[in-house]
């Protein structure tokens, strides 16, 4: 079967690639456009490790076709940063240690952004709840948490 | 033994008008209905038949918008819920519905997740199914034979079990404005805060007289029989009295006769009968309360 | 080198049961030797997944360590870890 | 929050620079093992048995060989014969099935192809026939008279007289100290209570991935995450009948292990098929296969009998302890026997533990294996007996904690330890004493881990312009190389930024093992002090040079060679100074350290956990929670705390929510993280670490591990908070909504004990 051509905005920048009809958005970025940012640690949408933005909104990439991207608007974690500058969450993150084995940390930074970026200044369980879907298992999440409130600080005060 | 997905023979189609959509899935039996597929490619996974065609309903702007002509408000069936919670209307006039749609899975999900999909996914366990129907929500359906609409307590007939015929598809949801003093509540027993699949579920919505009476009340339950129950039983001890103390003991011994749970690795039993006997009651009393506010506030 | 052994009771099956003995050796290798002439079928049982603690100092693979006169041996299963 | 005993002023050690590899780990751009990719690489996929215990009576792969695509198939007649006898026996027939598979999903061949799909397809059509065997499911089928075995060469070891016949018990510890029946007699209070629980997963986030490049000369490389890539390199080299030096392992970064990355599952099939297909293979586990066919901490069953008298002394303890390691021999018991009464002073005591083997996934370590579980018992039984005797839970385990000199089960004196402080760190927060609102319940447990040496290697290598790589054998699991870094900067005097920590691959740096018992700060990090030492001796030397004096005359103070001698003042010199000229003076700079690591410091911790019970559904929520550990010296604080808290994050999984659920024909039920439930970030409130720092006098720097002891504690503290919320003693895990309501419904809210 032929494979599909899909045109797309990735990251700011124009890219296309081919895929199979039922290619998780998630192995084409990955195997097809070269990004492994996102991970897969479970391929059900229940650890939240291949999080991405797809025209805002904040998703499973292994939960959706690559097909269905065409057309559309992608952020992965590859892009957060502008040039030399990280994002705040980027920052905060590092500054206060809120990664240890770092596999789920791209998956919490994107969903970090989607939360903040919807809720600028959310509180402790907002922060918890918004971040329900993404599975850390090194940190027991209380340097996470105190890392988006410290990002959501920077944000708001500049 | 769970699967990778092998979907390189699987096709992928978008179609831009519910016409399209039915086309293509009364074509080949083996198409699928590709909305959120929050469920359906983890079912993939763990080894389900995979489909030929994927039908993404997604570009189909009826599936995927809210609106209100002042009485009745029209959901499309693929409408993600993240924005049926975000929708002030919605939300004033259902919280009950509005807090189910919100409790499917997490925020990744909540940008996938749908009433068409939760309710054609025929889970038992499903969160807005029991609220959909306290709230006796409408199913407009299309199909090769053209368009009809059903009560949502009707769509599901068992475990993945569905009335919908061969290139059926739920197109959207109608819900009509409550009347005065009336609102819902929903609440779901997980062993987690969220990303769980409820082990019972209760929806309510309870409608009071200008005495706090309750004037019409309406209970369902999820993940206590293959589909939702209601529970007559209760509604009928609510029928013109207050919503408290002993009328409310009469609602949970009723919700815990209306089940029929099975045992599996969710729960047991005698959890789930108990447990829905308590949620029965907690939604109930959370419903009344929120229905003598909009009294209050009138 | 004259050195008191501390058997943990796991280890004591061939002393008969008893948990401290005196044996020679200047090491650990030595001192194994020694108590397999004095306890056979001991010196199998100290070589296999044993550790040794010395001055407080936990030992892994002992063989070779050297032993000072009047040393206080204690023989424990070796562990693991996560 | 930190309670340190006296300890040296540091420049370095304990501060909290942003980790080196932190900015690769937040941009997305750190390549874990499955994000590797080789040129023409093939696809690999596992046949896993469908079946808990059953025979493999043929294997048929022809009609997967024809399939597209197909390059190689293995089956397990591709492997060296291996011996019962051999010491990684077990691992070698775990990895690849011989005559019989012995849990669901047990590996029984595997395929590669140039795409997953036609991998997957030819996975698929792979014929195996099975005669399947009565499985064997729990402690008690296995230790039924005339149950089935699963190996039929199995002799108790430990056994005691020895064992005659063979059985599902691969051996037997005995511990014992005193005199039982006079210390149970001297005893005012006995009380004995069971306990069950059930196999838990690591649940680290990165499933088990690998490349295996395998050339036409017979050497191989493998790319893959592990918690040792000399573990992987040699256990591979075992499993193929290989020399080691053929292998070659660079590892990629890993995505969590905690025990369970320490052993193997891939990489030698990867090898057999890229060498049977002349192309590299590249596989990576599903989540399913991961909790099928990898890692469970072991499912137990518990009884202990204590005798204490009415002044609080604890007076005798009685254990008997069976671990089931799933469908091998495993260390649970000998394990649990070491831990069960190694925190307290018990002067008559009797330990015995059992290991059964069950058709389930093979055992592997888990942070501080067995030792939640005993602490679970031990614990919560202590919080019984202080509750009878009406003495505060903390000054009853203060009365009877080990400290220096005591003895512990094995009978050796403690060194050095920190659990009283611990202890006391926990008892004066204000956590301790703060006021509990209704339906909530506070619980304190202690935990004990012994944490490990083993041997390490590091180079120093100072560049031209005077900054240092230090190059290591330890994976990098959370944080070590700061560490590394952190130690080499206060050896070194250079700022802690001007050194790169890197993780070398099996041919760039000395042996080293696994990551594993809290080792890697300790032990690599007294190489890595080891190296930097003999660095200093050789800048002092080469300073010597450079000024013309006698190296004697020469100290090295704050990253300078400083002239110390009588013959006037000479410039200090830089270790960029000094490298600059390295051509000149002698040529490259570098250094080594290796060792095998003495000396390892037991961890005490000490938790404290708030929770609410919602007496109608029995749902659990903890809302606040309170860590004391004692890490020695804490090089960087915010690793130790992030330990804890991860600790006490899964502890808190493993007590109320995690567990392996079987069917009845041993498949399971819930390989998901959908019904595998570990804790998501709502579940948790923040957790307040409490680094204690005593530290060890056998590292240069104090160091104690602290990656495990954290996850000892929690079970105990959040079933003593259950009961003091409800009232009931909740003795099986895991302490789910369904078993705490029908504690609850079956007690009526009255004392359960």
């Amino acid at each position: 079967m032929s494979r599909v051509h899909v045109t797309c905005t990735i990251n700011g920048d124009p890219a296309e690639f081919l895929c199979d009809g039922g290619q998780t958005l998630l192995d084409a970025l990955r195997d097809e456009v070269g990004l492994t940012g996102a991970k897969e640690g479970c391929g059900t949408g229940d650890c939240g490790a291949c999080s991405i933005v797809m025209d805002g909104r904040l998703l499973c990439s292994c939960l959706v076709l690559a097909p269905e991207a065409d057309g559309r608007n992608i952020s992965t974690v590859e892009g957060m940063a502008t040039g030399d500058d990280l994002h705040p969450l980027q920052q905060c993150f590092l500054e206060g240690a809120a990664l240890q084995c770092g596999v789920c940390t791209p998956g919490f930074l994107v969903a970090a952004k989607a939360l903040l970026d919807r809720n600028p200044d959310p509180t402790e369980t907002e922060i918890r709840y918004g971040l329900a879907g993404n599975l850390c298992r090194c940190t027991g999440y209380d340097k996470i948490v105190r890392a988006v409130q410290a990002a959501a600080e920077t944000i708001n005060e500049s | 033994m769970g699967y990778d997905l092998m979907l390189s023979a699987m096709r992928y189609a978008s179609p831009t008008t519910v016409a399209e959509a039915v086309d293509l899935l009364g074509s080949d039996p083996a198409a699928r209905v590709y909305a959120g597929a929050t469920d359906l490619i983890p079912q993939i996974r763990a080894g389900r038949p995979e489909p030929t065609v994927m039908v993404d309903l997604k570009r189909i702007d009826r599936l995927c918008a809210i609106g209100s002509n002042g009485s009745t408000y029209t959901v499309g069936a693929a409408a993600p819920t993240a924005d049926i919670c975000g929708h002030d209307g919605l939300a004033a006039d259902f919280p009950g519905l509005v807090e189910a749609s919100g409790l499917i899975g997490s925020d990744q999900i909540q940008s996938r997740s749908s009433w068409g999909g939760n309710l054609a996914n025929a889970s038992p366990a499903a969160d807005t199914p029991p609220s959909l129907i306290v709230n006796d929500a409408r199913a407009v359906i299309a199909g090769p034979g053209g368009e009809r609409t059903v009560a949502a307590a009707d769509v599901a007939t068992g475990p993945g079990q569905t009335s919908l015929g061969p290139g059926e598809i739920i197109v959207e949801f109608e819900l009509d404005q409550p009347p005065a003093r009336t609102a819902d509540a929903y609440l779901r027993l997980i062993p987690r805060t969220e990303m769980d699949i409820a082990v019972v579920g209760a929806a309510a919505r309870i409608t009071l007289d200008g005495d706090g009476n309750v004037a019409a009340a309406a209970i369902a339950l999820g993940a206590v029989a293959p589909t939702v129950v209601r529970v007559p039983d209760a509604e009928a001890a609510l029928i013109g009295n207050l919503p408290s103390g002993e009328v409310l003991g009469a609602v949970e011994a009723a919700a815990a006769a209306a089940t029929n749970p099975i045992d599996d690795k969710r729960g047991t039993v005698a959890y789930r009968r108990q447990v829905a006997g308590v949620l029965a009651r907690r939604a109930v009393s959370i419903a009344a309360e929120r229905a003598a506010q909009q009294g209050d506030q009138s | 080198m004259a050195v008191r052994v501390h058997l943990s009771s796991n280890l004591r099956g061939p002393t008969g049961g008893v948990a401290e003995v005196e044996a020679d050796g200047s090491t650990v290798g030595a001192l194994i030797d020694d108590l397999d002439r004095r306890y056979p079928g001991l010196g199998d049982a100290l070589r296999a997944g044993v550790s040794v603690v010395i001055d407080g100092l936990l030992i892994a693979h002992p063989e070779y360590e050297p032993l000072a006169d009047g040393a206080q041996v204690y023989f424990v299963p070796q562990t693991a870890g996560g | 929050m930190t309670v340190t005993e006296s300890k040296p002023s540091y420049k370095y050690v304990g501060t909290r620079p942003v980790r080196h590899d932190g900015l690769e780990k937040v941009t997305g751009r750190a390549r874990f093992a499955a994000d590797l990719n080789m040129s023409g690489q093939l696809h690999g996929i596992v046949v896993r048995s469908p079946h808990a215990h059953a025979r493999i009576v043929s294997i048929d792969t022809s009609d997967a060989e024809a399939m597209d695509g197909v390059k190689a198939v293995i089956t397990g007649d591709d492997f060296p014969a291996v011996d019962p006898s051999h010491r990684q026996y077990d691992m070698c027939i775990n990895v690849i099935a011989r005559d019989k598979v012995l849990y669901e999903g047990h590996a029984v061949a595997a395929v590669a192809a140039s795409t997953r799909d036609q991998a997957q397809a030819a996975a698929a059509a792979v014929k195996v026939e099975y005669e399947v065997l009565p499985a064997v499911l729990t402690i008690d089928q296995a230790m039924a008279p005339g149950a089935p075995l699963l190996h039929a060469h199995m002799m108790t070891a430990g056994a005691n007289p020895p064992a005659e016949e063979p059985s599902n018990i691969s051996n037997v510890t005995r511990f014992s100290g005193g005199e039982l029946d006079a210390g149970f007699a001297e005893a005012d209070l006995v009380i004995e209570r069971e306990f069950t629980t059930q196999p838990v997963h690591q649940g680290y986030i990165e499933p088990h991935a690998c490349v295996a490049d395998t050339g036409q000369d017979g050497h191989t490389t493998i790319w893959c995450s592990s918690q040792g890539h000399f573990n992987v390199r040699s256990s591979t080299a075992t499993l193929l009948g290989w020399e080691n030096s053929r292998i070659r392992v660079i590892p990629a970064e890993i995505g969590g292990g905690f025990g369970g990355k320490t052993t193997i599952y891939l990489e030698p099939l990867a090898v057999a098929l890229s060498a049977k297909a002349g192309r590299p293979v590249k596989m990576v586990m599903t989540r399913d296969e991961v909790f099928r066919a990898t890692g469970p901490a072991p499912g137990t069953k518990l009884r202990i009998k204590l005798g204490v008298k009415s002044d609080g002394d604890l007076v005798a303890g009685d254990a008997y302890l069976i671990y089931t390691n799933g469908a091998y021999a495993g260390p649970g018991g000998l394990l649990g026997a070491m831990t069960v009464f190694e925190s307290y002073k018990i002067p008559n005591f009797e330990i015995e533990a059992l290991d059964v083997v069950i058709n389930t996934a093979r055992s592997a370590a888990y942070r501080a294996p067995a030792a939640p579980l005993t602490a679970y018992a031990m614990e919560t039984m202590l919080d019984e007996i202080a509750e009878e005797l009406g003495i505060d839970p903390i000054d009853f385990r203060i009365q009877n904690a080990v400290t220096e000199g005591d003895p512990s089960t094995m009978g050796f004196p403690f060194a050095r330890i920190g659990f009283v402080e611990c202890l006391e760190a926990v008892r004066d927060h204000p956590n301790y004493k703060a006021p509990l609102g209704p339906n909530q319940g506070r619980g304190v447990a202690a935990g004990y881990w012994f944490n490990i040496g083993e041997s390490s290697s590091a180079t120093v290598n100072l560049n031209e312009d005077g900054t240092a790589t230090v190059v290591t054998g330890s994976p990098d699991i959370g944080g070590s190389r700061a560490s590394m870094a952190l130690m080499a900067a206060e050896e070194l005097g250079i700022d802690v930024y001007d050194i790169r920590p890197v993780v070398g691959d099996t041919e760039a740096v000395g042996f080293t093992d696994v990551t594993e018992g809290s080792r890697a700060t300790f032990a690599t990090g007294m190489a890595v002090v080891e190296a930097c030492r003999r660095m200093v001796v050789e800048l002092r030397g080469r300073a010597a040079k450079m000024m013309g004096v006698d190296v004697d005359d020469i100290d090295w103070m704050d990253g300078q060679a400083v002239y110390t001698g009588s013959d006037g003042e000479k410039a200090p010199l830089s270790v960029a100074e000094i490298t600059a000229k390295a051509k000149r003076t002698g040529g490259p700079l570098t250094a080594t350290g290796s060792l095998e690591a003495h000396g390892a410091g037991p961890g005490f911790a000490v938790h404290l956990c708030d929770l609410e019970v919602d007496p109608e559904t029995g749902v659990v929520r903890v809302v606040r929670y309170t860590a004391s550990q004692d890490a020695g010296t804490a090089i960087h604080p915010s690793y130790v705390e992030g330990q804890i808290q991860g600790g006490v994050a899964q502890g808190v999984g493993w007590a109320l929510n995690e567990e392996y659920i079987y069917d009845s024909d041993g498949v399971m039920e819930n390989p998901s993280f959908l019904d595998y439930r570990v804790p998501v970030a709502s579940d948790l409130p923040m957790i307040d670490a409490i680094i204690v720092e005593v530290p060890n006098p056998a590292h240069p720097y104090g160091v104690r591990g602290v990656g495990e002891t954290g996850i000892v504690p929690p079970i105990p503290a959040v079933a003593n908070a259950i009961y003091d919320a409800t009232g009931c003693r909740i003795r099986d895990l895991p302490m789910s909504p369904i078993r705490v309501l029908d504690a609850i419904t079956s007690n009526g809210g009255s004392n359960g004990s």
